[in-house]
C-alpha cells in the first residue's frame, strides 16, 4: 500500500512538475491572469466602489455572490457539526469536580451525594483540566477584550487595510474560543449558549441575503448595491460602499457564531458539559 | 383502401386496463366478477364495431403520442390486426366465465389480483394486436409478460417461484437481450419502425445482416416458444388452468407468433425475404419445433404438459406457415392462430374441469373418465380432432391451407413434415379420449359419485367446441381477413 | 517580493508539511500543522496576498489547529502512522 | 546557465505546490489514521491555494491597496502597479470551504471514535469484519 | 427572470429555526413553480442571463439558464419536493430532535444542486458544490452504524475531487484570465494547442468523476448511500451523482468546445469503455449484495456508468440519451429510494430477509417500487426504456458495440436483481400448499405507511410513466434546443 501510494503519487507529481513548463512565468505581469480582467478590477473599482482594498471590493461587490454562498457554507459547517455530534440532554456523570476558589483546592463528589453550596465560592470545573490555572486566566480574561476590539477594528477598517467580515469574525470566535479554552466550557456558554451562537450565525447570513433581497426589492438585481442608494443616502457608488460594510457585518457575524459553535460541539463531544 | 383516424382501437386496448381500478376497489366477489364481464363484453363490442370498415378495406389509425422523432406509440387496425383481436377478445368473454367457476370451484386465495391482472393482460394482447410499429408492439408484448407473471406465479409456492423464474427469465432476457438490439439495429437501418405490407428493410442491409436480424427477432419474442426457447411453457404450466387456457393457449403465445408474423410481413416483407431466400431456414427451425414438440408430447403424462408441448408444436405450424413466404402458407398461418386458439383453448377447459371436479392432472389416472364426465370428454374430443385437423373441425382449414402453402412454395420436405406431425398429434390425443371412454368397469379409476364439473366451468369448452365446429363449416370471416392481409402485402388472391 | 526569501520558507513549509504527516503523535501533528499554516501563511504574505495571508493566519494557525486540538483531545493521541 | 536559472526561477513556485499537493495526496493514500488523513486532506487544499496565489503574483507591483484612495481621487490607477486580486479573492473562500470541509470531518472522526474507540483505519476495518 | 427558486428555499432554512416542516415544503414548492415558470419562459424566449450584483459577466457572476439547466432545475425541485413530504415521518422518527437542522441542511443541499446547474462561472460552481458537499457529509453521516465511517470516505474522495475541480479552474484562470464560462469558451480556442489547457480539461473532469462516483472512484459511494438516513438517502441518491454528470455535460460542452472534447482530446473512447466497465462492474457488484439499498447504491453506480458512456459517445442520440437519463435516473432512483425508504421504516431493516411477504404487507409501496425497477429494467413505457434507446442507438451510431453490449447486459443484471427482490417479496414465507391447490396465504397484518409517504411515493412513480411518453416531447423540445450545433 505504502509502495503503491508513493508510486502514484509520484507519478503524479512527475506529470504536473512536467507540464508546467507550459506555465506563463511566475509573477510575469503579461501573463493572461494578469491582464485579462485583473486590469479592470484595479483600475475601476475604486470609481465603482470608493473602496481602495481591491480584495474586499471584488469580494463583497464584483463577486459578492460567491461570498454570500461562502458565509452559507461556513453556516453549513455549522449546522453540520451540530446535526452530528450534538447529542441529547446528557445524564448527570457519576462524580463531578468543584473547586473552592479561594484555597483552589479540588472537590470530587460522587453522584447522588450533597452538592457544594451554589456560592461564588464553589464552581463546577472539568475533569480533564485539573490544575488551578490562574496566571493564563487572568492574562487571556485581559486579552480577550482586546482581540475583540481588534476583531471588530479590522472587521470595520476592511475597506482601507487587509481584512474584513470574514477575517474580523475569526478572530472575534478566536477570542470566544480562548476564552473557553481558559475557563472553562460551561462558563463560555453562560456567556453565548448555543442558542445564540446558531441564531447568530443564522442571522449573519440573513443579513448578507437580506441585503440581496432589498436590492431586488428595490428594482436592481440581486446584491446590486446602488439600489440601496435612496436608503443610506449618498450616491451609488457610495451605496456600494456602505453595502460592502453591510454585508461583510453579515459574514462577520455568521463566521465567529460558527466557529465558536463547531469549537463547543467538537470539544465537548456535542455533549456540552466539559470543554477542554 | 384508405386510412382514417379513430379512437377505437385505442379505447379497445383501454378498456381493461381502466377496469382494474375498478376491479380492487370492489368489495364483494359478485361486483368484481359483474365488472369483469362488462368490460369483456365491451371491449368485444368496439372490436367488432371495427370489423364492418375493416373488411371496407379501411384502415383505423390512433396515434397516440409521439415518443421519438418519427416513432409513436400508434395504433393501426388492418385485417390482420383484426383478426387476432377478434379471436383474443371473445375467448377472454369465455375465459371469463370459466375463470369464476373454476376460481371458485377451488376456493382460491388472492382472486381480485388474479382478476385485476387477467385484464391487463388482455389490455396487452390487444395492445399488440393494434401496435402500429415495432415499438408499440415491444411496448405492449413487455407489458404483458409482466402482467403474467402474477398470473402464472398465483399459487405463490416453490414451484410457482421457480417456474415464475424460468418463465421471466426465458421471456424478458430473450426479449430485451435479443428483440430490443435487433429492433435498435432496424431502427438505425432504416430510420423507421413503422409496419408496411411490404415491409420497409428493402436494400437496407447485406443478407447476412438480415439473417442475424431476423433470428433476432425470431428467437427474441420467445412467447413464440420456438425451440431452443420454448421451455417456459411447460414450466408455466403450474398456473390456474384458466390462465393457462387463455395465456398459454391464446394470448401470450399468439401474441409470440403474432409478433413473428408482423416481423415477416411487416418488417422485413414477405416479398422481399423471398428475394433473399431466407425463408428456407426458418422454415427448417420451425418444422424441427414441431417434430420434436410432437414427440415429446407423447411422452408427457400431465395432461396440461402434454398440451402444452402440443400448443409448441401447433405454434411452430404459423411460423412455419409465414416462412413458406406463399399466399396460401400466410393465409393458413394467419387462420390458425384464430382455428388453433378455439381448439386449444377447449383443451385447457376441459383439462381445468377435469381437474376441479376430480382433482386429476395426470392422464394415466384419467381412464374411464369419459363414463362419468361424458360431456367434457365429448368436447375434448372435438377440440382435439380440431388440434389435430380433421373434420369436421376448424383445424382442418387451416392445416388445408398450409398444405397448399407448401405445395405452392415447392417445399416437399416441409409438406411431410406437416402430415407427419398430424399423425403424431392424433397418436397424443386420441388414446386419452379413447382410454376415457371405452375401458371395462374394473380399469375405470373413478367412483361413480364422480360428477360433472360446476357450470360454470362446464358451459365455456361447449362454447368453443360448437364453435370450432362452427368455423369449419364458416370460415369466411376470418379467411376473408386473412386474404385481405395476404392481399395487402402485394400477393394476387 | 524577494525570491530568495520566498525560496526559504517554501522549504520550511515543505519540511513542515512533511513534519506534520510523518511525526508519530496526533497532538504533535496538530501543532507542527499550526505551524505548517503559519509558514504557509508568511509565504503568501511575501507573495502580496495579504488578505488571504491574514485569513490564512486566523483560520488555518488558529482556529483549525484549536479544532485540531480539541479533535485529538476528545479521541485519542495515539498513531501508528 | 543563465538561462536555466531564470527557468527555475520562474517555476519553482508551481513545483512547490505540486510537492504539497503529492505530501497531501500520500497521506490521505497511505496514512492509517484518520487524523493524520485529515491533516493531508488541509495541505492538499493550502496547496491548490498556494497555486492560486501564485497566479495572482506580479513582478514590480504592489499590494492590492490602492494607495490614497480616499485623497484628491482619481489618480490614474495603473494595472501594472498592483497585484492582482481576482486569485486572492478566490481563495479567501477556498480557506473557508477549507476550514468548514475540516469542521465537519473532525466532528465526524470524533463520531467515529466514539464508536469504534480508534482512530486506526485498519483496526476498524478489522472490528468491522470480526462483527 | 432570477432565480427566486434558490433564494426562496434558502430563506426558507434559516427561517425554519422554528422546527418546522411547512416552511421547508413552501419554500421547495416556491423552488418548483419558479423553476418551471424559468423552463417555460426560457423554452418560449431563449436563454437568460441574470446579473449578479448588476456586473457585466466577465467581471461578475452570472447565471446562465438555457433550456437544458431550465430542465434540470426542474427536476431537482420536484425531486426535493417529492422526497421531503414523503419522509416527513421517517424524518420525525429518525431524528426527533433535530428536525430543524435537518431540514436547513436539506434545504441548503437543493440551494447548492440548484445553484451547480444554474450558475454561469466557473469558481461559483466550485462555491456551490462545496456547499451541497457539506450539507450532504452531514445528512449522510447521520446514519445507521458505519455510516459515519463512510462519510469520512466520502469527504475525503468528495475534497480531492472538488479540489481538482477547482485545479483545473485555476488552470483554465491561469492561461484564460477568465473566471467566466462564457468568456472562457470565447477565448480557449486560439490556445487549444497548450498543455495546460489540456491539464486544464483533465483536472476538471476528474475532479467530477470523483464527485460523480463514476468508476473506479466509485469506492465511497455504496456504503454512503447504504447508510444513510432515508430521507437523505431519499435525496442525495437521485440528485448528486445526477447534478455532477450535468457538470461535466456543461463544462465539456459550453466550456471548452464540442471538436475540443470530442476530437481533439481522443480520450472519449477509452472514456467510454471505462463506462463500460463502471456499468457492467456496477451491476455485477450489485449482485453480490445482500442488501436492499446497497444493491440500489451499486445500481448508481452502473447508471453512472450509462450517462459518462452516452455522453462520450459524442453524438447527438448518445448526448440526448445521457441528458434524458439524468432526468429519468433522478426520478427512478427516487421511487426506489422513497420505496425502500418506507420498506425500512416499517421493516427496520433492508437485507433481503427482512422483506420476505413484503407484498402483502405493503402492496402500494412495493407496486411503486416494482414500477421503479421496470424503469431501472427499462421497459416501456417506463422512462428508462427511452433513454436506453437514445443510448443504445447512440452507441450503434457511433459503432460502439461494447457499449451497446454493457447496456443490454446490465439491463438483465437489474432484471435479475430487482425479480429476486420481488420473489423474495412476493413469495416468501411460503404458503403451505396442499395438493388440491386450496391456499390459505399467510395472516399477516396489513402494515401500509400512512397515506403522507404514499402519495408522494405515487407521484413519483406515476411520474415515471409520465417521463416515458413525453420523452419524445422531452428531447426534441427541450434537450435538442440546448444542445450545440456542431453536435450531429
Amino acid at each position: 500500500m505504502r509502495i503503491f501510494g508513493l508510486l502514484t503519487v509520484l507519478l503524479c507529481g512527475g506529470l504536473l512538475i512536467y507540464h508546467t513548463a507550459d506555465f506563463p512565468a511566475w509573477g510575469d505581469p503579461a501573463s493572461p491572469a494578469s491582464t485579462h480582467l485583473s486590469p479592470y478590477y484595479i483600475e475601476h473599482s475604486i470609481d465603482d466602489t470608493m473602496v481602495p482594498n481591491l480584495v474586499t471590493a471584488v469580494l463583497a461587490d464584483y463577486r459578492s455572490y460567491d461570498t454570500m454562498f461562502e458565509t452559507v457554507v461556513v453556516f453549513a459547517a455549522g449546522i453540520a457539526c451540530f446535526f452530528l455530534l450534538r447529542a441529547a440532554k446528557s445524564k448527570t456523570p457519576e462524580s463531578m469536580l468543584y473547586r473552592h476558589i479561594p484555597t483552589g483546592i479540588t472537590l470530587r463528589i460522587e453522584k447522588g451525594s450533597k452538592t457544594p453550596p451554589d456560592s461564588a465560592d464553589f464552581e463546577r470545573i472539568d475533569s480533564v483540566w485539573v490544575p488551578y490555572d490562574l496566571i493564563i486566566k487572568i492574562t487571556c480574561r485581559l486579552l480577550v477584550p482586546f482581540i475583540q476590539l481588534f476583531a471588530l477594528y479590522v472587521v470595520a477598517h476592511g475597506h482601507h487595510s487587509p481584512g474584513g467580515g470574514f477575517q474580523g469574525g475569526v478572530i472575534f470566535g478566536a477570542a470566544l474560543i480562548l476564552f473557553a479554552l481558559t475557563h472553562n466550557l460551561s462558563n463560555s456558554l453562560k456567556r453565548i449558549n448555543e442558542k445564540t451562537s446558531a441564531l447568530f450565525a443564522a442571522s449573519g447570513v440573513l443579513v448578507y441575503a437580506g441585503t440581496g433581497i432589498l436590492c431586488l426589492l428595490l428594482g436592481a438585481n440581486f446584491l446590486d448595491y446602488s439600489a440601496l442608494a435612496p436608503l443610506l443616502g449618498g450616491d451609488p457608488k457610495m451605496a456600494h460602499s456602505h453595502g460592502i460594510l453591510i454585508v461583510e457585518i453579515g459574514v462577520a457575524i455568521a463566521v465567529m457564531a460558527v466557529m465558536v459553535w463547531i469549537y463547543y460541539n467538537l470539544a465537548s463531544r456535542g455533549r456540552h458539559d466539559e470543554g477542554l | 383502401m384508405h386510412t382514417i383516424f379513430s379512437i377505437k382501437p385505442l379505447i379497445a386496448v383501454l378498456i381493461s386496463m381502466l377496469v382494474t381500478p375498478v376491479l380492487v376497489s370492489s368489495k364483494n366477489a359478485n361486483i368484481r366478477e359483474g365488472w369483469t364481464f362488462t368490460a369483456a363484453a365491451l371491449k368485444f363490442a368496439v372490436v367488432l364495431s371495427m370489423l364492418p370498415a375493416v373488411l371496407d378495406h379501411t384502415v383505423l389509425e390512433c396515434t397516440l403520442i409521439e415518443v421519438m422523432p418519427g416513432l409513436a406509440i400508434k395504433f393501426r387496425v388492418d385485417p390482420m390486426a383484426m383478426l387476432f383481436a377478434l379471436v383474443s377478445s371473445f375467448l377472454w368473454i369465455v375465459t371469463s366465465a370459466y375463470s369464476i367457476g373454476y376460481m371458485r370451484g377451488l376456493d382460491e386465495h388472492s382472486q381480485t389480483r388474479y382478476f385485476c391482472f387477467f385484464a391487463l393482460s388482455l389490455s396487452a394482447t390487444i395492445g399488440v394486436a393494434f401496435a402500429a410499429n415495432l415499438l408499440t408492439l415491444y411496448l405492449f408484448y413487455e407489458l404483458l409478460s409482466f402482467a403474467t407473471y402474477p398470473l402464472v406465479t398465483h399459487h405463490q409456492d416453490k414451484e410457482a417461484r421457480s417456474s415464475g423464474r424460468k418463465y421471466l427469465f426465458y421471456i424478458v432476457g430473450s426479449s430485451i437481450g435479443l428483440a430490443l438490439p435487433a429492433m435498435l439495429v432496424t431502427y438505425h437501418l432504416t430510420g423507421t419502425l413503422e409496419f408496411s405490407g411490404q415491409g420497409f428493410m428493402a436494400g437496407a442491409a447485406s443478407k447476412s445482416t438480415l439473417a442475424v436480424l431476423l433470428f433476432m427477432f425470431v428467437f427474441g419474442f420467445a412467447k413464440a416458444g420456438i425451440m431452443p426457447f420454448h421451455s417456459w411453457l411447460p414450466a408455466a404450466m403450474v398456473a390456474p388452468t384458466p390462465v393457462s387456457a387463455l395465456l398459454h393457449a391464446v394470448a401470450v403465445v399468439k401474441v409470440g407468433v403474432f409478433c413473428i408474423l408482423r416481423v415477416v410481413t411487416g418488417v422485413f416483407g414477405v416479398q422481399h425475404l423471398n428475394v433473399i431466400g431466407l425463408g428456407t431456414p426458418l422454415a427448417v427451425v420451425a418444422a424441427v419445433t414441431v417434430i420434436t414438440a410432437s414427440l415429446i408430447a407423447l411422452s408427457q403424462d400431465g395432461l396440461k404438459r402434454r398440451l402444452a408441448f402440443s400448443t409448441i408444436g401447433q405454434l411452430s405450424y404459423i411460423v412455419l406457415g409465414a416462412a413458406l413466404l406463399s399466399p396460401k402458407g400466410l393465409i393458413g398461418s394467419m387462420v390458425h392462430i384464430a382455428m388453433h386458439a378455439f381448439g386449444k383453448i377447449t383443451l385447457f377447459f376441459c383439462a381445468g374441469a377435469i381437474f376441479v371436479a376430480t382433482g386429476v392432472k395426470n392422464i394415466s389416472d384419467m381412464v374411464g373418465i369419459g363414463k362419468r364426465m361424458p360431456v367434457t370428454m365429448t368436447v375434448f374430443l372435438i377440440g382435439a380432432l380440431s388440434v389435430i385437423g380433421l373434420p369436421p373441425c376448424g383445424g382442418l382449414i387451416s392445416k388445408w391451407n398450409l398444405v397448399l402453402g407448401t405445395l405452392e412454395a415447392d417445399q416437399f420436405p416441409l409438406l411431410i413434415v406437416l402430415l407427419v406431425s398430424s399423425i403424431l398429434n392424433a397418436a397424443y390425443f386420441l388414446p386419452i379420449v379413447y382410454r376415457a371412454f371405452f375401458c371395462t368397469e374394473e380399469e375405470s379409476q373413478f367412483e361413480n359419485q364422480v360428477k360433472e364439473a360446476p357450470r360454470w366451468c362446464l358451459v365455456p369448452p361447449v362454447i368453443t367446441a360448437c364453435l370450432s365446429v362452427v368455423l369449419f363449416f364458416y370460415p369466411q370471416p376470418f379467411f376473408n381477413l386473412a386474404r385481405m392481409a395476404v392481399r395487402s402485402m402485394g400477393f394476387d388472391v | 517580493m524577494i525570491w530568495q526569501l520566498d525560496l526559504i520558507i517554501m522549504v520550511l513549509v515543505i519540511a513542515a508539511g512533511i513534519g506534520a504527516i510523518s511525526v508519530k503523535d496526533n497532538l504533535g501533528a496538530a501543532i507542527l500543522f499550526g505551524a505548517y499554516s503559519f509558514l504557509m501563511c508568511l509565504l503568501w504574505a511575501i507573495m502580496g496576498a495579504v488578505d488571504v495571508a491574514f485569513t490564512e493566519a486566523s483560520v488555518g494557525a488558529g482556529v483549525s489547529t484549536v479544532f485540531f486540538v480539541a479533535a485529538v483531545f476528545r479521541t485519542t493521541r495515539r498513531t501508528k502512522d | 546557465m543563465d538561462g536555466l536559472f531564470d527557468f527555475i526561477v520562474s517555476k519553482y513556485n508551481y513545483w512547490g505546490y505540486v510537492v504539497l499537493m503529492m505530501i497531501g495526496m500520500y497521506a490521505m493514500i497511505v496514512k492509517k489514521n484518520l487524523v493524520k488523513k485529515i491533516i493531508g486532506m488541509n495541505i492538499f487544499q493550502t496547496a491548490i491555494i498556494l497555486f492560486y496565489v501564485s497566479i495572482g503574483a506580479k513582478r514590480d507591483a504592489t499590494l492590492p491597496i490602492i494607495a490614497h484612495g480616499h485623497g484628491d481621487a482619481h489618480h490614474a490607477v495603473h494595472a501594472v502597479d498592483y497585484m492582482n486580486p481576482l486569485p486572492h479573492v478566490l481563495m479567501l473562500t477556498a480557506i473557508v470551504v477549507a476550514v468548514a470541509t475540516l469542521g465537519v470531518a473532525l466532528a465526524l472522526t470524533i463520531k467515529i471514535y466514539k464508536q469504534y474507540n480508534t482512530l486506526e483505519e485498519d483496526e476498524i476495518n478489522a472490528r468491522l469484519r470480526g462483527r | 427572470m432570477p432565480l427566486i427558486a434558490a433564494f426562496v428555499a434558502t430563506i426558507a432554512g434559516w427561517v425554519n429555526k422554528k422546527y418546522c416542516f411547512a416552511v421547508a415544503a413552501l419554500g421547495l414548492t416556491g423552488a418548483l413553480t419558479s423553476s418551471v415558470g424559468l423552463l417555460s419562459y426560457v423554452l418560449t424566449h431563449g436563454p437568460v442571463q441574470y446579473r449578479l450584483g448588476g456586473w457585466a459577466p466577465p467581471f461578475g457572476i452570472a447565471y446562465q439558464i438555457d433550456p437544458l439547466n431550465a430542465l434540470i432545475l426542474v427536476v431537482i425541485a420536484a425531486v426535493a419536493l417529492l422526497n421531503l413530504l414523503g419522509t416527513q415521518r421517517s424524518v420525525a422518527l429518525e431524528f426527533s430532535e433535530k428536525i430543524g437542522a435537518f431540514y436547513t441542511l436539506y434545504l441548503l443541499f437543493v440551494v447548492g444542486m440548484l445553484g451547480i446547474v444554474s450558475t454561469g462561472d466557473a469558481f461559483n460552481l466550485f462555491v456551490l458544490l462545496e456547499i451541497a458537499s457539506i450539507t450532504g457529509y452531514a445528512l449522510i453521516g447521520m446514519g445507521r452504524d458505519r455510516a459515519p465511517l463512510a462519510t469520512l470516505n466520502y469527504i475525503f474522495m468528495g475534497t480531492i475531487g472538488a479540489s481538482f475541480y477547482l485545479l483545473g479552474v485555476g488552470y483554465l484562470y491561469l492561461i484564460t484570465g477568465s473566471l467566466n464560462m462564457a468568456d472562457i469558451a470565447a477565448i480557449l480556442p486560439q490556445i487549444y494547442a497548450s498543455k495546460v489547457v489540456l491539464f486544464a480539461f483533465i483536472f476538471c473532469m476528474a475532479g467530477l468523476f470523483m464527485k460523480m462516483a463514476f468508476f473506479p472512484v466509485h469506492g465511497w459511494l455504496p456504503n454512503a448511500y447504504a447508510y444513510a438516513p432515508s430521507a437523505a438517502a431519499g435525496l442525495i441518491a437521485p440528485l448528486t451523482t445526477k447534478v455532477m454528470v450535468y457538470a461535466m455535460v456543461r463544462i465539456a460542452l459550453f466550456v471548452f468546445k464540442p471538436e475540443f472534447t470530442f476530437e481533439q482530446m481522443g480520450i472519449g473512447e477509452p472514456l467510454v469503455w471505462a463506462a463500460v466497465a463502471a456499468i457492467v462492474m456496477g451491476s455485477l457488484l450489485a449482485l453480490a449484495q445482500r442488501q436492499l439499498k446497497k444493491m440500489l447504491a451499486y445500481v448508481i453506480v452502473a447508471e453512472v456508468g450509462y450517462m459518462v458512456g452516452g455522453f462520450w459517445l459524442g453524438n447527438r442520440a448518445g448526448i440526448s440519451g445521457a441528458v434524458l437519463h439524468i432526468v429519468n435516473d433522478a426520478a427512478m432512483t427516487l421511487v426506489v429510494f422513497m420505496a425502500a425508504g418506507n420498506l425500512f421504516y416499517r421493516l427496520k431493516g433492508d437485507s433481503f430477509g427482512a422483506l420476505k411477504g413484503v407484498f402483502r404487507e405493503m402492496p402500494v409501496s412495493m407496486a411503486a417500487f416494482v414500477v421503479g425497477a421496470l424503469s431501472i429494467i427499462g421497459v416501456p413505457p417506463t422512462c428508462g426504456f427511452f433513454s436506453k434507446w437514445y443510448l443504445i442507438s447512440g452507441a450503434i451510431e457511433a459503432g460502439h458495440y461494447g457499449f451497446v453490449a454493457a447496456l443490454l447486459f446490465s439491463s438483465l443484471v437489474n432484471a435479475v436483481l430487482f425479480f429476486r427482490i420481488i420473489e423474495i417479496g412476493y413469495f416468501e414465507p411460503f404458503t403451505h400448499a396442499n395438493h388440491h391447490g386450496h391456499h390459505q396465504p399467510p395472516v399477516r397484518r396489513f402494515r401500509e405507511v400512512p397515506m403522507s409517504m404514499l402519495v408522494p411515493l405515487l407521484v413519483a412513480a406515476g411520474s415515471l410513466i409520465l417521463l416515458g411518453v413525453f420523452s419524445g416531447d422531452l428531447v426534441t423540445k427541450v434537450i435538442h434546443l440546448a444542445l450545440p450545433g456542431q453536435i450531429t
